[in-house]
């Protein structure tokens, strides 16, 4: 789950990093008397799950309160990358002398934190990583003792050549490792931490991605969940236990496993079409949620023809087959439905689909040239 | 032949008082697997009733049921929160190799647990993993014993029912398989594809490889290289999520393409420069192999 | 450090150990006062930093408040192993079923904490090592994974047989751990760790000692020193930064370091005589050392002879004997000192004392005689 | 020969701009040892002064300063809250034997350095300790070099001036030493005197072995155990503490008698009944040892 910038600054205040005050507007007058408690000049920023705010148009600076609400007034209800914006951080702005990166994420390969520091600060670390890699430091923390003190040292000792900034980095990428662990992170970053002209260390930008399952555990961070921003849908579908996400295309795809949900969306491309969404449905097909996965599917208007593919493995097909019949009695569908349903009790199942009237394959290379064919033609 | 399991894996089941627990114990045991004892804190003493009227003494602990069992291998089915503790417990009473199912394990307490296994010697497979199985030997985890076949074809997958997809053409076409591993679509998994690819290569039984991946991380990358450098059998690939969009986790927490790492083309290419034929669908999986194995 | 019994409960609450509550009196009417507040029958405990307080009279079971009142006015002021009782704790009477033993220490071989239980609890566990070493089951922690879910469980498999009360001893375990090294502790202690007759399992006595090292990062902890009933010499010793012991004897002891301190008393005992305490002043013994642990020695009626024992190493003998000479020059002693120095500039140490008309010895069997047979004489 | 230092240690001085630090660095390089860097964080690039007009290069990390000067050993002065932090630090930085002199460092934070440099294969002398010195090759930490002599006894002691006292007597007794080692007083120490006497029975040199104990825990009762099933050369023991009340801490954390356990008396015996003769003052040490010697 990702947080916003006002979120991860709230968590990293709480472990001792350095991070300037900000207060959060939901409308053009808030933004105004925000700025004008702060007093010279803001930066007002849209808080929207997405990179590339600023390119976007969603960060500006503000000299004055008036031009705050004039800001505000421009970005909130902003599209960006397919999100509104709903509320914008007003934070002072500050004299900034230098840019660094710092981030920890979880590492696949070492099995651990990692940190990934550098002096090129305040710009995509991707692009970095790309154009000049040897400017990223990176070190893997052992999970079995922490960030060590020299560690950190040694990070911040590539960001800076001033002992008195080294400290106060240093300092800094224990209080961000302690906030990635106790927030239950699976990366965390701050870009820019900037250096002022009189020698401070601060945060102005902060990211943070919750690791899913650890929110079962920390409900004060699963209350930062802010779905207004993101498709209906996709919120439906959190709350109905179902992974989906939405797509440009016109192939409604509800298949049982992500891997194979991935394939058959690749398979819907290969035979010339375009899958709606990404859907997993999960190991066990209630018919509840094969209803919950008809709603979601058949509220996208774009969608010209229902996909299932379901391999059952300890899944009966049977059970999946009365599950899709029990629900398409229950929900208005104008789309046609194609079924491809093969493992365990793949027999009875086909013989309830076409009892029930359904167009059923076993095979999925036909049942995915038939879909794209439908939606084509449709 | 086979990898990681066989007619010797002497097993526990932790968890096996739970619902999913219960049910693959029976599954297992039908299957053939030496399902040894069950471990449910506060259950020990218990009797787990199994098919054919075969019963699994349960325990509390798995130093108990280790020293009562002479188990080697054990299959955790029990709740996220008390999966890593599963693990280190398991590794702590001097089991092998442990293969995690439970799905929506913290990645962080998974760091811990890995750390854990690798300071005492343990294989883990997964967590949120299908398990594996051995064709006609041994099946751990909940991958269906009926789609699968004896036969000379290694496969090793981050995905469950696409591997019954992939394992279910290679059966239909005659080809059998030594052992099909579903390592599992977590960011911090314990066993991963070169892992397995080294087993295999140390399998004199099998005398192909298929290898299934999805978008996110780098493994398939390593992998590839891997098999150029080490291995001298055909390798047959197939990647999914060639459509998957940047940013978004594809139901897998380890399937998500961060900027511009970890895409399907960026895999598919790598397989292709190391000498990996790559299936641009399921089907074709088995073709290639087919026409491998002939050559 | 070592805690009272209140305040260590007041560490395992706030880890979330069951305590029973319980409230500190310092007067006979306070402590009916909470006993009435309380209800029904409560428990008058001495709160002293000394263990075998049973034996000694200083806990006992009231029945009424009026009771409570009577127990308390016996057991305030009363000496336990010569130290003197100002607190008493007053505590509801728990009913008990079972009594087992939980500790956690810092144990040297495996240079990490180690838990040792047993189901025979509430008695000396010392006393159980030595008749049944059996009955008490030991298990050294990772420091670098901590206390694990399954080490918890196997703890408390060996006080319980019943699910329920494992269940809830297991979770005790790990919060004994938590508060062992959230507290800086070197050893924390439940004995006896109880279940009543309803099934609940609970702490009702609770002993804790602080690593001293750790006291300057935990200044709540530290706020829990209580010097009331410890010698008022080990105090100011303390608070000069001295390490001091009372001892019961006649000859006063000041030594560098802490091994020849030892050695020093061992020798004056193998000369006939009887140590006044044991002094370590430490590696630099500036002036000021050597005259706070001279007002410290002298103010002891008891002693009447001071011996000095310095080996000087990096330490300079002659700085050490200009101490002295200043010293005694501020302070009226009425005993006398005898004085051996050696080591490094020893020849002019001897100088500098001899000339301020002291006895000064190069050998530590001749010093030592010379100070038993002063003393003897006196 | 000797233990652990010699003519080949290559020396760091973790905090040498401190005021111990500096002072110490100073001794050692007179007694002779090779002092080649110094470490203090943020005064990397200046240059610490010795005696006689040397210099020793600063390095704010001990990573540079062990890739700069190839040190092999290093020796700890700072402050107790980062004591524990610069022996993990030695240790990551491929130090094979740090020496910690620093006092008051919290226990469980050294159980943590102990566990991370035993992961590394790093041994710790210490914390608390005087150090150790091998006359007439090298001294590391604080022990005066001017009281020992090169000789065929090796000495381990858990005391820092009680070891001057015993080293002074056997000195002036015209018998030297091979090395002597202050192990340290706490109750978490690196290296213990088992450590020590094994390392004393690879040393041709060594034909004697002084060890002076203190009251508190079961080392020197283990020692006893290993002379007697390990070590054919005449050793002489000390025990410190015989008069020490049960329950207080006797200056050393370490030294403490809990309830029964840790007596000078039971410590004794131990000695005795493992065939190493028991000095019952410090003067005796080196009588005892004249005696083997001659013997």
């Amino acid at each position: 789950m990702d947080l916003h910038e006002y979120q991860a600054k709230e968590i990293f205040r709480g472990a001792g990093i350095p991070v300037p005050p900000g207060k959060v507007a939901t409308t053009p007058e808030e933004a105004e008397a925000f700025a004008r408690e702060f007093g010279g000049m803001v930066v007002v920023k849209a808080q929207v799950h997405s990179g590339g705010r600023g390119k976007a148009g969603g960060v500006k600076l503000a000299k004055t309160p008036e031009e705050a609400r004039e800001h505000a007034a421009r970005i909130l209800g902003m599209d960006i990358k397919g999100l509104t914006v709903h509320k914008v951080l007003i934070t002072p702005a500050e004299d900034i002398d230098t840019e660094a990166y710092v981030g920890v994420l979880v590492d696949r390969n070492s099995q651990a934190p990692m940190f990934m520091v550098s002096a090129e600060g305040g710009v995509d670390i991707e692009e970095v990583a790309h154009t000049n890699p040897d400017a990223i430091r990176k070190l893997t923390v052992d999970p079995r003792y922490g960030l060590l003190p020299h560690q950190a040292y040694w990070l911040a000792n590539a960001l800076y050549d001033d002992p008195g900034l080294i400290r106060q980095a240093q300092k800094v990428m224990g209080q961000l490792y302690n906030a990635f662990v106790n927030a239950g992170a699976s990366m965390a970053e701050i870009n820019p931490l900037i250096t002022t002209p009189g020698g401070q260390v601060k945060a102005i930008d902060a990211k943070v991605s919750i690791d899913d399952n650890e929110l079962f555990r920390r409900p004060e961070i699963e209350a930062y969940r802010d779905t207004s921003g993101e498709p209906e849908a996709e919120t439906e579908a959190r709350d109905a236990d179902l992974t989906f996400i939405k797509l440009d295309g016109d192939v409604g795809c509800c298949v049982n496993g992500a891997g194979l949900a991935m394939a058959t969306m690749d398979l819907v491309k290969y035979y010339g079409g375009e899958p709606a969404n990404f859907l997993d449905i999960g190991g066990s097909s209630s018919p509840e949620k094969v209803v919950n996965a008809l709603k979601i599917i058949t509220a996208d208007p774009a969608v010209k023809v229902i996909l299932f593919n379901i391999f059952g493995g300890i899944t009966r097909t049977d059970d999946v087959a009365n599950g899709i019949v029990e629900a398409t009695r229950n929900i208005d569908i104008d789309v046609p439905i194609v079924i491809r349903l093969t493992g365990t009790n793949e027999e009875l199942a086909l013989e309830i689909l076409k009892n029930a009237g359904f167009e059923a394959y076993t095979s999925m290379d036909e049942v995915v040239s038939k879909a794209v064919e439908l939606a084509n033609r449709a | 032949m086979s990898i990681f399991i066989d007619e010797n894996t002497r097993l526990v089941v932790q968890g096996i008082t739970g619902r999913d627990g219960s049910f693959h114990a029976r599954q297992m045991m039908e299957y053939g697997t030496n399902v040894v004892a069950g471990v449910t804190p506060g259950k020990g003493g218990q009797t787990f009733e199994g098919p054919d009227g075969r019963t699994v003494p349960i325990f509390n602990a798995m130093d108990e049921a280790v020293a009562s069992t002479g188990a080697n291998t054990s299959v955790i089915y029990v709740p996220p929160a008390f999966a890593a503790g599963a693990v280190m417990e398991a590794a702590d009473a001097g089991i092998d190799f442990v293969v995690a199912i439970t799905e929506g394990v913290p990645v962080l307490d998974m760091a811990r647990a890995h750390a854990f296994a690798r300071d005492r010697g343990t294989r883990v497979l997964g967590p949120n993993c299908p398990g594996l199985i051995s064709p006609g030997k041994a099946k751990v985890g909940i991958l269906p014993g009926q789609i699968v076949a004896p036969g000379p074809v290694g496969l090793v997958s981050r995905s469950g029912t696409l591997t019954y997809e992939a394992v279910y053409h290679l059966t239909t076409a005659g080809i059998g398989q030594t052992t099909c591993v579903g390592i599992g679509g977590d960011p911090l998994i314990g066993t991963k594809f070169i892992d397995c690819l080294a087993a295999f290569k140390d399998d004199p039984d099998t005398k192909a490889i298929v290898m299934i991946g999805e978008i996110g991380g780098t493994d398939e990358q390593e992998a590839a290289e891997y098999v150029k450098e080490n291995l001298d059998l055909p390798v047959v690939g197939f990647i999914a999520g060639q459509t998957a969009p940047p940013g978004r986790r594809m139901g897998h927490a380890g399937a998500i393409i961060s900027g511009s790492a970890g895409t399907a083309a960026e895999k598919m290419e790598a397989f292709e420069a190391n000498g990996i034929q790559v299936a641009k669908r399921p089907v074709e999986i088995a073709e290639l192999i087919r026409a491998a194995l002939q050559g």
